[in-house]
């Protein structure tokens, strides 16, 4: 623990010094780059330890605030989540160094730092506190950094709404945070988080409400679907590294935050599996349908955070039925599943923006439809891009076949043998995921596609270059990460073990057993991959001999007889998506503005389309839009009329003293 | 029996107030009905005069009596106004919810046990008609010196609270609760000489600017 | 004996400070002697409270006069903030003396009111007698209505006739309560100096006339509670707090409204006492705590200018205030620890807001916005004071609205707990909406930036600092400080006393 | 694994060219005609692997890698896939999901590799690719789990191996709408009629050979043979529900196999020589109903 007080300490520093510091930006940017780098090399000392069997004394220090405690623990499971956390904001910090640089003199970038070292600091924080009050401060501080940060680029409007509904979100969420807090301290006379997982609640308690509390409060960090409205304005508006930070890690704590309260809660009924399920398959479901939809690419990401929380939910919904039916399949492959593709997602979705930051940092656009054949300007980019497309995808033999493959066993073991009420969510689980996954197909297969290949369609491309090594370096560990999963399968879900027995009360045999149960077939998984690469390298030199005595030639793109093919004749993102849109209009609601080409010789002819979201447009406006009205009601009382205002204080006066004298 | 006979009159003088339209009539009421209040702790303790009393009741007398209308009149000569305009609400009307309020004063008065000094079943309700009376017009009139009096009114009606209850208030405390009616209506009168010169005009529902 | 004169001395010294500064003849010797004498009094009131707050109560004048936890606690607030605002004073009107806008007379009226102001509302917590403490109250009113109007416009006279007339109105009120709460004694043979004293009231709390002192609360409640800005009394608030020259809205809402709700405060236990601990008038107090913050929430969301803006935080946080006494036990400890909190952050804020004001010459937050370009530091104090009010962690201000929450879930109290949640959030909602325009919106090409001064970048560190270590750590003294102060309003009655509010055990 | 579980790979690897040769005969002999030889197929592979080939400049290493990675996948999944009752070369609990992946695999690569070449034709081939493969993933996965639930086996050998007769005669429908499922993903997946007409030459309708249209020699030698592996593979995993009875025989069985396998070609050509190609509109409704059949039968699995 020791350590992690080390880089917590480095992390309070830097953020200190970068901001005295001022200028020159450069060493600002160093600095505070670091601090969080070094600070995540300390920290990840006790995860490893903590994570292969060891344990890490816990760290209790009085602190003079009512109820609070500066008590912090690392057990597995918060090791778990810490591990990406760590790994990830080094990864982006170094990014950020090259990524900011084109604000050096237009902006001090102390500031930036600051909040960024904060945001890691908070982030750690959350996951290591173990009394409410300090998971609550550092919850705030987390969502406070994040804030500044989304607004860095406030002269833009968008940016400043952004932030606002970023804000307003995390802030309404922690409201329910609060209630769920304190109804548990007083079921349980403490804050203590120990004392909690201890007693638990009462079943007579109101754990239900408990439960939904914590599904909305946690749920709205998360990225749940119907709550979800603020991840795809904010992650297009903060800074690139920032945004791999913010959907990489931090909406995980939310689903951290669900896991700890479920450790509160005692035995679930049935129905919370299904809930979580539900949720899980509207996230999933709604969420790539969106981004499909979308042809700003960052907001596209954004959409995939949604469907990945949606997967991530999903794994969980099955443990939780297995813990409430009693079968240890389940919890394992269930909350394994969520769990291992919790760190899979912060892998692939942090490279994935890393490389739209790097896009937007080379051309100056995030707008899919104006960009194209990156690929030849950046090709470190393209390929990590690549990497990553394929694992978000779910295809094997990368990471993202890993996690999916779990929760899919956990499903089908789970639903080969048990009852109606327990088999129909998960067979509804296998279908949607099932969905989930051939959108997503379709989806990346259109984000790499129309960015990085075909002709450039405008002129942004032109300027496109490569990014640096300090922003090409982090796309590189990330994408050897999404590889190295994938082909190390069973021994990391080995590691899964620590993590489960400490969130389940599974015995340990129990658990290592379903563990073996999986790990075995992952390892021919494994086999598969490796034969598949084999084969890949045969046919690679296969195809070089039988090409080597041959002529060559290159050519335009056969445009079926067509003899002046023009870039602007590709598809685009958007005519790409189009059929799936229009099959699932009804969900999206996608607005188009046509000008169809007229006469024989048509002038121009344009396709504008935006897809608002369905749940801020149809639910947040409008209940928005009631409130206001409902409270601009009480205006008139303050009509400026001073002899209404005494009459108030008399009515108020003589109604209490009837009231009270009655 | 002398203070029955005073808050009778106290609640007749209210009643007019309500019904006035002309201001310095009303002046003249508030006057008069302060020089009673002034003279009913005397009254009320005929028995134990003593030296606070009595100076109490001279320093009320000279105020209420004397002070309050010649600031209330000077101001009425500043503004050269001598009626209310028409008021929210009619004069007739006015009466009758005086009426009303009278009947609630004393049902409010039956149910506050208070043991007053010298026994009198008015004492209470009569205070309280004050209390609502003055609120009346603050409430019901636009000119801003109705207001002031409305405040005075209200203000008697709390004295006739305290000296006819409460016998024992310390003399500091009436001394500073006096000064403190002085200064307000001080002050009042001159918020009013200072709008008459901003605004020309004294009509308070006029004033309503700040809003929202 | 000593402590006797050091009291003496605590009203004596502003009175006469006050005086003087109709003496003098240019307009800074008189800020700078009214910030002297304001310092003074700081110096003194800080030390006797201090006292106070270490070895238990002192009285002096034939117990006329009496310090104890509580008011002691408000005393040491109410300087903190009048020291501050003094020292704002000079900033503000320096810069309104370059201009010009400050005359000879102005300034005199100023200092003089301001000083007086002072005196009265030490008075107000000096004294045990309820009576002088109501003629401190009305005194405060009277004082500072002229404050209102240093520049005699159309809306400043406005906002002082609203203020004057309800206010003395209201207090009206208050002094029939304190009439009636002498009435409640009658008979328990009280002699005439003592009927009214604090102490002998609540030392026979339990014998008085119940009837007779729920009518007495229900006047003192509207009373006081129309000066301290309780809804629905609060409608001169927003109209004085936007008229008013700055250092005058921040002591109105830093700390005037305090002091009223002080004076309630005062009556809370005599009353529950009297009523035999059924909480009713607690009750009373949670309701108008919870209307407060309804009612200022809708219209912080509509609001354009800055100063009303602050002006219905203060209703909202008056009413968090109140709802936090409210509700008892740890509520009262978290609303004292509130008190404080909100008169720092608040004048804070409209020390921004009032420099903010002078350079882009409106308050229309349509046309004041992007302040942490043109001003940055006192940009930073606007921000992050917005911040803080609204309850963003770490402030102190979150630390004791969660407090307050935590009294209202233990105490069962699941309406409050819910409507005080909708409040903040619709609070949260608005204020944010307006509070990032402020910040980094578009600014007028004729508003040119200002640099801020040693003494300014002070004012606005100095709080703020404050404000965040407060979140992050309370020092021991200060909770036993605020515990000695709640247990004056809840140790009469066990009913009151919920969990001590200390650190968790 | 015995030496038996290499026979269904070597199978596939050897026979599988020869279903679109027997499909067009099929398809030849209800049109009347002679129609081109069994082999045709194999022919072709070996004149393209002769060839050169001509690139396009818009083209990266994305156009060239799509058909060798297209292949390795397919291969791959060969290994998955057993025939009739003759397990698989790897058979492990959940291979079917390893199988989609891989088949996901090669989707994704020819879709990339179309995109690559910036032709608006092999754009709208693309864009439909994915389309109906995202319809047809849930149809797919709920046909196998309904399996799953009959058989109690989570590995495709085992499943197949052990649907029998009483399956057939306690269960029938449930195991005829689960053919009937992968019947309209084999279609689909295989673009064959009525989702996609393999020998039409109108760009505007084609789906999985627009994709390729760029591609040339050796490159496109590789596509052909991977989408003959793949119509091969889904060929089996039909015939792994529709052939129930083993006898004790394991060669035998491999026959009965083989002749169901050719069967099915002739199946396929016949819908082929009888239907028409569905206008692209009511393709989704096809594939969307294909996936109601299976959910049917995983219903009547599990009341």
């Amino acid at each position: 623990m020791t350590w992690l007080l080390f880089a917590m300490a480095i992390l309070l520093l830097g953020a200190m010094a970068v901001l005295l510091m001022g200028r020159p930006d450069r060493n600002v940017s160093w600095l505070g780059a670091g601090s969080v780098v070094i600070a995540s090399v300390l920290g990840c000392v006790p995860v490893v330890q903590v994570l292969s069997g060891g344990s890490v004394e816990a760290v209790r220090v009085p602190w003079p605030v009512p109820f609070g405690e500066f008590f912090l623990e690392l057990d597995p499971l918060t090791a778990w989540f810490l591990f990406p956390t760590l790994l990830l904001s080094a990864l982006s910090a170094i990014y950020g160094v090259g990524y900011l640089r084109v604000w050096q003199g237009r902006r001090s970038l102390g500031p930036v730092w600051f909040y960024y070292c904060l945001l890691v600091l908070g982030m750690m924080l959350v996951l290591l506190a173990r009394n409410a009050v300090l998971f609550l401060i550092a919850w705030e501080l987390m969502a406070l950094a994040s804030f500044f940060l989304v607004t860095f680029e406030h002269e833009r409007e968008s940016v400043r709404e952004a932030g606002w509904i970023y804000f307003v979100a995390t802030h309404l969420g922690t409201a329910f945070l609060l209630a769920f807090f304190l109804l548990l301290g007083r079921e349980t006379g403490s804050m203590d988080f120990t004392v909690w997982a201890e007693k638990g609640v009462p079943t007579s308690g109101p754990a239900s409400i408990l439960f939904l509390l914590a599904v909305i409060g946690f749920g709205t960090k998360a990225g749940f679907m119907p709550l979800h409205v603020w991840l795809p304005e904010a992650h297009p508006a903060a800074p690139s590294h920032v945004s791999a930070l913010m959907s990489g890690v931090m909406i995980k704590t939310g689903i951290y935050g669900l896991l700890r309260a479920l450790t509160f809660l005692g035995r679930p009924p049935l129905w919370w599996g299904w809930g979580l399920i539900a949720i899980g398959l509207s996230s999933g479901v709604l969420g790539v349908l969106f981004a499909l939809a979308q042809h700003d690419l960052k907001r596209l990401l954004a959409y995939h955070s949604v469907e990945n929380i949606g997967i991530i939910t999903l794994g969980l919904g099955a443990g939780l039925l297995g813990v409430s039916t009693g079968s240890p399949v389940l919890i394992v492959l269930g909350f394994g599943g969520g769990l291992l593709h919790v760190v899979n997602h912060a892998l692939f979705k942090g490279l994935l923006f890393l490389g739209a930051g790097s896009v937007l940092h080379g051309t100056g656009t995030r707008e899919i439809d104006h960009l194209g054949g990156l690929l030849k300007r950046m090709p470190w980019t393209a390929a990590t891009f690549l990497i990553g497309a394929v694992a978000i995808s779910g295809l094997p033999p990368l990471n993202g076949f890993v996690s999916e493959f779990l929760i899919f066993l956990g499903a089908f073991k789970g639903g080969v043998s048990t009852g109606g009420a327990i088999a129909v969510p998960l067979f509804a689980l296998v279908a949607g995921l099932a969905l989930i996954g051939g959108l997503a197909v379709a989806c990346f297969t259109k984000a790499f596609g129309i960015v990085f290949l075909g002709e450039p369609r405008s002129e942004h491309v032109s300027r496109a270059h490569e990014a640096d090594w300090t922003m090409r370096l982090p796309m590189l560990l990330l994408a050897a990460g999404c590889v190295l999963i994938g082909l190390f399968a069973p021994v990391v879900v080995g590691s899964l073990k620590t993590v489960l027995e400490s969130l389940t009360t599974l015995p340990p045999a129990v658990v290592s057993g379903n563990l073996a149960a999986t790990t075995s077939p992952l390892s021919f998984v494994v086999l598969g991959a490796v034969i598949f690469l084999a084969l890949l390298t045969v046919l690679v030199l296969l195809r070089r001999n039988l090409l080597a005595r041959r002529r060559v030639e290159a050519d335009v793109t056969w445009g079926c007889g067509y003899a002046q093919p023009t870039a602007r004749m590709q598809y685009t993102a958007s005519s790409f998506a189009q059929p799936l849109t229009d099959l699932f209009g009804l969900l999206l609601g996608t607005k188009k503005k046509i000008t169809p080409p007229r006469g024989i010789f048509p002038e121009e002819a344009t396709l504008k389309t935006v897809t608002p979201d369905i749940s801020s447009e149809e639910m947040y406006r409008p209940i928005f839009e009631r409130v206001n009205e409902w409270l601009s009601q009480l205006r008139w009382v303050q009509h400026g009329k001073v002899q209404l205002y005494v009459l108030y204080i008399a009515v108020t006066l003589i109604v209490l003293l009837i009231w009270g004298l009655r | 029996m002398m203070t029955n006979l005073i808050l009778v009159l106290v609640v007749l003088t209210n009643l007019k107030l309500l019904g006035s339209s002309r201001l310095g009539a009303s002046i003249r009421v508030v006057a008069a009905q302060g020089v009673m209040l002034g003279l009913l702790p005397v009254l009320a303790h005929v028995h134990e005069l003593s030296l606070h009393l009595a100076a109490l009741a001279v320093g009320t007398v000279a105020l209420k009596g004397v002070v309050f209308p010649w600031l209330l009149f000077r101001a009425l000569r500043e503004a050269e106004v001598t009626r209310e305009v028409e008021p929210y609400v009619g004069y007739i009307t006015s009466i009758l919810v005086g009426l009303a309020a009278l009947a609630a004063s004393f049902w409010l008065g039956g149910r506050l046990p208070v043991s007053t000094v010298e026994p009198s079943s008015l004492l209470v309700p009569s205070a309280l008609f004050s209390i609502l009376a003055g609120l009346f017009l603050i409430v019901a009139r636009k000119r801003a010196v109705n207001q002031v009096l409305g405040f005075l009114v209200l203000e008697n009606g709390i004295y006739t609270f305290g000296v006819g209850i409460v016998a024992e208030t310390p003399f500091l405390v009436e001394l500073g609760v006096l000064l403190d009616a002085f200064v307000a209506v001080f002050v009042m009168g001159i918020a009013v000489y200072h709008i008459n010169r901003e605004f020309d005009h004294i009509e308070v529902d006029r004033l309503d600017r700040l809003k929202g | 004996m000593k402590h006797e004169a050091l009291l003496w001395l605590l009203i004596l010294v502003p009175a006469v400070t006050g005086a003087l500064a109709l003496r003098l003849r240019s307009a800074r010797t008189i800020l700078g002697a009214m910030c002297a004498g304001v310092g003074i009094s700081v110096a003194l009131g800080w030390y006797v409270a201090g006292k106070v707050l270490l070895s238990g109560p002192v009285s002096a004048g034939a117990e006329w006069l009496y310090l104890d936890a509580l008011s002691a606690y408000n005393l040491v607030v109410m300087l903190l903030i009048y020291g501050l605002s003094s020292a704002y004073a000079l900033v503000y009107f320096r810069a309104e003396l370059r201009e010009g806008h400050l005359t000879l007379k102005q300034a005199r009226l100023f200092a003089s009111l301001w000083c007086g102001a002072l005196a009265a509302m030490t008075l107000v917590f000096i004294s045990n007698n309820l009576g002088i403490m109501w003629v401190g109250i009305e005194a405060t009113t009277l004082l500072t209505g002229f404050l209102i109007c240093v520049h005699v416009t159309g809306e400043s006279l406005e906002a002082m006739w609203k203020y004057i007339l309800i206010c003395s109105v209201g207090v009206a009120f208050a002094f029939m309560g304190t009439l009636l709460v002498g009435a409640s004694a009658h008979g328990l043979g009280l002699s005439a100096p003592e009927v009214l004293l604090w102490t002998r009231l609540q030392a026979h709390a339990g014998s008085l006339n119940p009837a007779c002192l729920k009518a007495a609360f229900i006047f003192l409640l509207v009373g006081y509670g129309t000066k301290a800005g309780l809804a629905p009394m609060h409608n001169w608030l927003p109209d004085a707090h936007s008229q008013a020259p700055a250092p005058v809205s921040a002591i109105f809402s830093g700390f005037m409204l305090n002091t009223a709700l002080y004076c309630v405060m005062r009556y809370v236990p005599i009353v529950e006492a009297g009523t035999g601990n059924t909480g009713w008038g607690l009750r009373l107090l949670t309701g108008f705590g919870l209307i407060s913050i309804l009612v200022a929430a809708a219209f912080i969301l509509f609001q354009h200018d800055l100063k009303r803006l602050l002006a219905y935080h203060s209703v909202e946080h008056i009413g968090i205030i109140t709802l936090g006494v409210g509700l008892g036990g740890l509520g009262t400890f978290a609303a004292l620890f509130h008190t404080l909190n909100h008169s720092l952050c608040k004048t804070l804020a409209f020390f921004a807001a009032g420099r903010l004001g002078q350079m882009f010459g409106t308050h229309d937050m349509r046309k004041l916005a992007g302040v942490m370009r043109v001003a940055p530091v006192w940009g930073m104090g606007l921000f992050g004071s917005l911040l803080a009010l609204i309850g963003v962690a770490p402030f102190a201000l979150f630390m004791s609205e969660l407090q307050i929450l935590k009294a209202a879930v233990d105490s069962r109290a699941i309406l409050a707990l819910v409507l005080f949640l909708f409040g903040a959030g619709v609070v949260f909602v608005g204020a944010l909406g307006h509070a990032i325009p402020l910040a980094w919106g578009k600014t007028a090409s004729t508003v040119q930036p200002a640099r801020a001064g040693t003494l300014e970048t002070l004012l606005v560190v100095v709080p703020l600092v404050f404000l965040l270590v407060l979140g992050l750590w309370m020092p021991g003294p200060l909770q036993t400080a605020l515990n000695a102060a709640a247990d004056v309003i809840r140790h009469v009655s066990p009913a009151l006393a919920g969990s001590p509010g200390g650190i968790m055990p | 694994m015995n030496t038996l579980s290499f026979i269904p790979l070597l199978l596939a690897l050897t026979l599988s060219p020869l279903l679109p040769g027997v499909i067009n005969r099929t398809k030849a002999f209800f049109a009347g005609r002679h129609g081109q030889p069994l082999l045709q197929t194999y022919f072709d592979l070996w004149k393209l692997l002769k060839k050169g080939a001509v690139y396009s400049r818009t083209t990266t290493w994305i156009f060239r890698a799509g058909p060798i990675i297209g292949l390795a996948a397919a291969l791959t999944a060969g290994m998955l896939m057993p025939l009739g009752k003759c397990p698989a070369l790897l058979a492990f609990p959940a291979d079917f999901l390893l199988f989609a992946g891989l088949l996901g695999l090669v989707r994704f690569f020819t879709v990339v590799a179309a995109l690559d070449t910036g032709s608006s034709f092999e754009g709208m081939g693309a864009s439909r690719e994915v389309f109906f493969s995202a319809l047809t993933e849930p149809a797919l996965f709920i046909a196998l789990a309904t399996l799953a639930r009959q058989t109690g086996q989570l590995s495709l050998s085992t499943m197949f191996g052990s649907v029998s007769n009483a399956h057939w005669l306690h269960s029938g429908p449930v195991l005829g709408l689960v053919v009937l499922a992968l019947m309209i993903v084999l279609l689909a997946e295989n673009s064959r009629i009525p989702v996609d007409d393999p020998n039409t030459h109108l760009e505007l309708t084609m789906i999985h050979e627009v994709m390729v249209l760029d591609h040339s020699g050796p490159d496109f030698a590789f596509i052909l043979y991977t989408a003959a592996l793949k119509l091969w593979m889904l060929g089996a995993l039909v015939l792994g529900v529709v052939l129930p009875f083993s006898s004790g025989n394991p060669w035998l069985d491999l026959a009965l196999a083989l002749g169901g396998m050719f069967g099915l070609a002739v199946v396929i050509g016949v819908v082929e020589s009888v239907m028409a190609r569905l206008r692209l509109l009511f393709v989704p409704q096809l594939l969307i109903g294909a996936g109601a059949v299976a959910a049917v039968a995983l219903i009547l699995t599990l009341r």
